[in-house]
């Protein structure tokens, strides 16, 4: 990793950051509604990996923590924010709402809300890649309380078992919603799960934007030679809540600050300023421009936007005018 | 006679019935240290331990099938599934193990489990949680379904569901944990079967179970001021069985039908009293009957469209009032 | 013209739509070098290779969804669940994944499968492996649901539900793979929705879908060789969405209805077409509209009880009978 | 495992295998109705794994290959015989079948048509056992291929963290109906498959009686001993095809050739007449008095049996008068 990608990861992860705390933000305001799941603190995770990979190219599908994945992959920040504002600007049109970001033009194929959903679709995605002979991979992130699921158990036998290129990233936060992970899951390590699967796996630090994408390259690698799925821990803390309606009491402060102590943002700006890269004003004016690109370019762009019209409440429900529906076009 | 909350309701019948008979356990993701999403388990694992309130893993299948093993001992689990739309999840043991050993063993076995979830679109979850569901559970032999509209039958539901010796999914709504309502001081139990007439009216009936009622229930005051239009409405709290009696006693003096669901209308409880309705006393009948039901989609996060999708007061008094030309 | 087999017909539309399209693939427990269970996909693992023609785990959601996952990529998989009752387990990736991807996504993604699967009750295989789940597959917005009754059917459902870009579910029978009828040697493709009338009549009209048609065809002669009755059959071979303007136009008709489903009544098919009755043509009616529906139990194993649970041509003659005073 | 003990599982083990195969018999004559699922070839799996366990004490479940288990149980084959003639004396009166026998009296919890259904009921009996206190253990024997079920990982997970008493007992005869293990399944050694849940396993070969014992016996202790679940893969093989209905013609003769030349009873057979425990007319004799056992007290019970009154139907649906379900019976 170079200086200057080392540069951009920073401005990209902090602009994630300054993304995410706004939601944060219009969500108290009530300019969003439903479930809000913030991703601060494991920025690390998905930068790091999709670096490392080819976003745009390579198919990444995720759970509901989603927005900033969707942005790695090159969804525009203004219409993933219009759609948790409920907007027809927004990507997914107003209906899906942030656990339901799509950007199927930049290959990120969605957010889904039901654990451990996304498992078999990325198998699946990965299997049509297969058939259809490119040399793009699937990514699949998901958290640690989602390999409880059966579905973590049928897909990882399924990729494996006919070689599908497939990468899957544990963001391992420690917790399912309050459940601490010792407390669901008998075999803490994640990556040492998927032996009974004999997927080459490998557990790194998640706050440590180099270490993950020098780890996410071996995992990348791997998959695209055509050698099959591979399974890739990262050790991550989400600074929030679950959820915006989550009290987060079930943590203690010496834990958080622990992990705050590790920011991936702040380590990485550390590095850049201690190497002379960049100075700590040059940090302070690359955040204001991320402030206001956020004001005035991307929360502006959700506000004005139009709503959906309700007589169109019925559309997307179904194909439109489907020739084979009533029996074929020719 | 204490005005307390849905969720308290739900949380003392949990108390009162650990209390009463150790082998009665409670389970789900996030309801034992956490004291569950809708507090429905709050307090209850410093009270009985770990062996007792359980956070289970995200494992929907997995320990809905746990509790029913468990039940064939005469353990008497309370299950949790924090959202109806997990639950398809588990309708494999379920519907598979629990609605059918008892059958096919003749006897032998039974699974006294109670699974409760919360059903309906709340604020703007989406279409992976505004599932209702209802209608699933209630067309399989050998399970029972019941869905409290108030905190006093969201208490005494969960109780007799408790000691009742066949499977029982209670279905809530997270609409209403915090709604208020009055529940006895003492202890009683609520019949898992019948239907209950929550106001009486003579020219049409309105019949709804959860959330529902309370649509009728303000349609039937605004039909009663603004139309002179006297609604009897009829709480349908057991889902199955249904009951056909109360059903057909209400049309016969009323005449007229109307059937208030959350769910999308094919193949739902709309579609079923209607049925029983043309079964029992078709000739009664001075109108088509009526479904209010939702629109045919999976629920939108826009909030205006998702109010669009979901029924409410005003198109209850709107079919009314078509059917009585008023 | 020729006559061939039920399956014979599934396995014909297989095979041209995996010649005409490389990304249409099949896959299932067993479905390879076995064939299938029923031989739906005889001889094709031979033709069109392993990554064509894939025999899976048993991990019904896993597949399924893997099966989802690969159709948001264009890829067309024919999915067997080797039988319906195995489909609980796959609910959640059928009914949270590919019937809700387009909604949630605002129409950029479709997850265009097809899923097959065998429901109703065949030779005392009891409980757990007799339901008939289509009511299960009906209500929810996203899928389309289409149940072939003859070979005919079977091959050009298969086909159309191939090419179009929703998820089909096909909801074949065990009894009925075995069943001969004629189908063009012409390649022809049947359209998902609408019904088709099997019998013209004017005293009554028997809806059926899948096995039942045949039941309320041999009604049908019974009622006019022995009774007089002139009964017009109507298939229902499309139940999600049915077609509400054909069931309205036959009772126009015949001004009297009963539909005959196998499984039991509780929010079931004949339920919903009741209600669809009763909205559209209520007042056309001369007589309540009945069901002729299965007993509301697991289904037995002993061959006496389980004929005794499921309903059969006799059961309709009765019904009309009844119904006309005959 | 001394001489008598060799001897009586010796007949139990031939009991076994007549009875199936007058089972197979039934079938062909039509007496015998829906799937048949016949457990020729696998006997010393069941036999070796309760006799080192206390069958009606301890708790079992298993799938549809569910005669002989119940009967090693204690259930009376003549019931057993009865349910298949679905009859009202059969042990499920008549409503379950060859894949439901029930016997609860013997603590035989069932047999089970869903593949992997029993391992979350398994669990759960296990848990109940621990509630309340008792020294009893669960055993549930399911096939290889239903080890790909979601549910096969949740309950193994959860059996771990909450340390049940349930031991599973992989009954690996390698196929799944018609496929073989190594086209199912991406780690064929069942056993290496647990380690993602942290519990004790072993593979043992199922064919021999003797070695079956001591594996059995060393898991019987784990579990009986408190220190939670433990998983033992038995190599075995079955004899007939999966079920009445399959042509069993994916099996290549030389393949079945090497099984039968391992047969269980054969096997014990030869040691005890080698080592001069038993003579051939002892074998013999015995086998003739467990043909006639069948034939004059087993199939006459069955064939003389009433069948259920079709006025019962809807019995045994939901509980009879539960005063719960009116509110109560204070
Ligand atoms: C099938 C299903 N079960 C339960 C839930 C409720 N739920 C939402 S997120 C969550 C915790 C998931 O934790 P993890 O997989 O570690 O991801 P994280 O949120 O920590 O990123 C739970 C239990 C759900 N959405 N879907
Ligand atoms: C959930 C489910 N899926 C599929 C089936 C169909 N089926 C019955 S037995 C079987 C194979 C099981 O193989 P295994 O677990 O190895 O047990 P074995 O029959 O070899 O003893 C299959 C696929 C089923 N009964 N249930
Ligand atoms: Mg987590
Ligand atoms: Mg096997």
């Amino acid at each position: 990793m170079n200086v200057a990608d080392k540069k951009r990861l920073l401005r990209e992860m902090l602009f994630a950051r300054r993304f995410e705390e706004r939601c944060y933000e219009a969500y108290v305001e009530r300019k969003i509604g439903g479930f809000l799941h913030l991703y601060s603190g494991e920025e690390a995770c998905a930068h790091g990996v999709l670096d490392a990979a080819k976003p745009g190219h390579d198919y990444v599908i995720t759970s509901y923590r989603d927005h900033i994945h969707a942005i790695k992959c090159g969804a525009d920040p203004r219409k993933v924010m219009a759609e948790l504002y409920a907007k027809e600007t927004g990507s997914s049109r107003g209906r899906g709402g942030s656990m339901h970001i799509f950007d199927v033009g930049h290959r990120f194929m969605g957010g889904y809300a039901l654990v451990g959903g996304p498992f078999p679709l990325a198998a699946g995605i990965a299997k049509a890649i297969k058939m259809k002979g490119g040399d793009e991979i699937c990514i699949c992130f998901l958290g640690d309380a989602a390999n409880n699921q059966g579905t973590f158990h049928e897909s990882l036998n399924m990729a494996r078992l006919w070689e599908l290129p497939v990468l899957y990233v544990c963001e391992n936060n420690l917790y399912g919603i309050g459940t601490r992970i010792d407390r669901s899951t008998a075999v803490i390590d994640q990556y040492k799960r998927v032996s009974g699967y004999n997927i080459p796996s490998a557990q790194e630090d998640g706050q440590d934007i180099e270490k993950v994408f020098k780890a996410a390259k071996k995992a990348v690698n791997h998959v695209r030679s055509g050698k099959g799925p591979y399974f890739l821990e990262l050790m991550t803390y989400r600074y929030r809540g679950h959820s915006m309606s989550d009290s987060n009491a079930y943590r203690s402060k010496g834990e958080e600050r622990m992990w705050s102590n590790r920011d991936p943002i702040i380590m990485l700006r550390d590095r850049l300023i201690e190497a002379g890269h960049i100075s700590k004003a040059d940090y302070k004016a690359m955040d204001n421009e991320i402030l206001d690109e956020i004001e005035d370019d991307i929360i502006a762009f959700a506000e004005s936007s139009p709503q959906p019209r309700v007589d169109e409440l019925e559309k997307y429900t179904l194909a439109e005018n489907d020739p084979w529906v009533y029996g074929g076009g020719r | 006679m204490a005005e307390i909350m849905y969720w308290e309701a739900i949380r003392r019948a949990h108390d009162e019935e650990m209390a009463n008979d150790p082998l009665v356990i409670c389970m789900g993701e996030d309801i034992a240290v956490a004291g569950g999403t809708y507090k429905a388990t709050q307090g209850l694992y410093d009270k009985y331990g770990a062996e007792r309130v359980i956070d289970t893993p995200i494992s929907e299948n997995g320990y809905t099938g746990l509790g029913i093993g468990a039940s064939f001992l005469g353990v008497r689990p309370i299950i949790e599934i924090m959202s109806v739309n997990f639950a398809w999840l588990a309708m494999d043991q379920l519907f598979n193990s629990a609605a059918k050993v008892r059958y096919m063993s003749g006897g032998q076995l039974t699974a006294p489990v109670v699974v409760r979830s919360p059903g309906g679109t709340a604020h703007q979850l989406g279409a992976q949680h505004s599932a209702r569901m209802e209608k699933i559970f209630m067309g399989i032999a050998g399970l029972r379904v019941v869905t409290p509209s108030s905190p006093k039958q969201a208490y005494g539901l969960l109780k007799s569901a408790v000691r009742c010796n066949d499977p029982v999914f209670i279905n809530e709504h997270e609409l209403m944990y915090n709604m208020k309502g009055e529940v006895a001081d003492e202890e009683f139990f609520h019949p898992l079967e019948g239907s209950e007439i929550t106001r009486e009216g003579r020219d049409v009936t309105l019949f709804g179970y959860n959330i529902s009622v309370h649509w009728c229930m303000q349609a039937a005051d605004i039909l009663a001021n603004q139309f002179a239009i006297d609604a009897e409405v009829v709480d349908l709290y057991a889902l199955a069985p249904l009951d056909r009696a109360g059903i057909a006693a209400s049309v016969r003096k009323t005449h007229r039908a109307v059937i208030v669901e959350e769910a999308e209308p094919a193949v739902g409880v709309g579609a079923e009293v209607m049925a029983i309705i043309n079964e029992e006393c078709f000739f009664e009948l001075d109108a088509a009957p009526q479904r209010v039901s939702a629109v045919h989609v999976p629920i939108p996060y826009n909030h205006a469209l998702e109010k669009a999708a979901i029924p409410n007061a005003n198109d209850v008094v709107m079919a009314v009032r078509k059917m009585l030309g008023k």
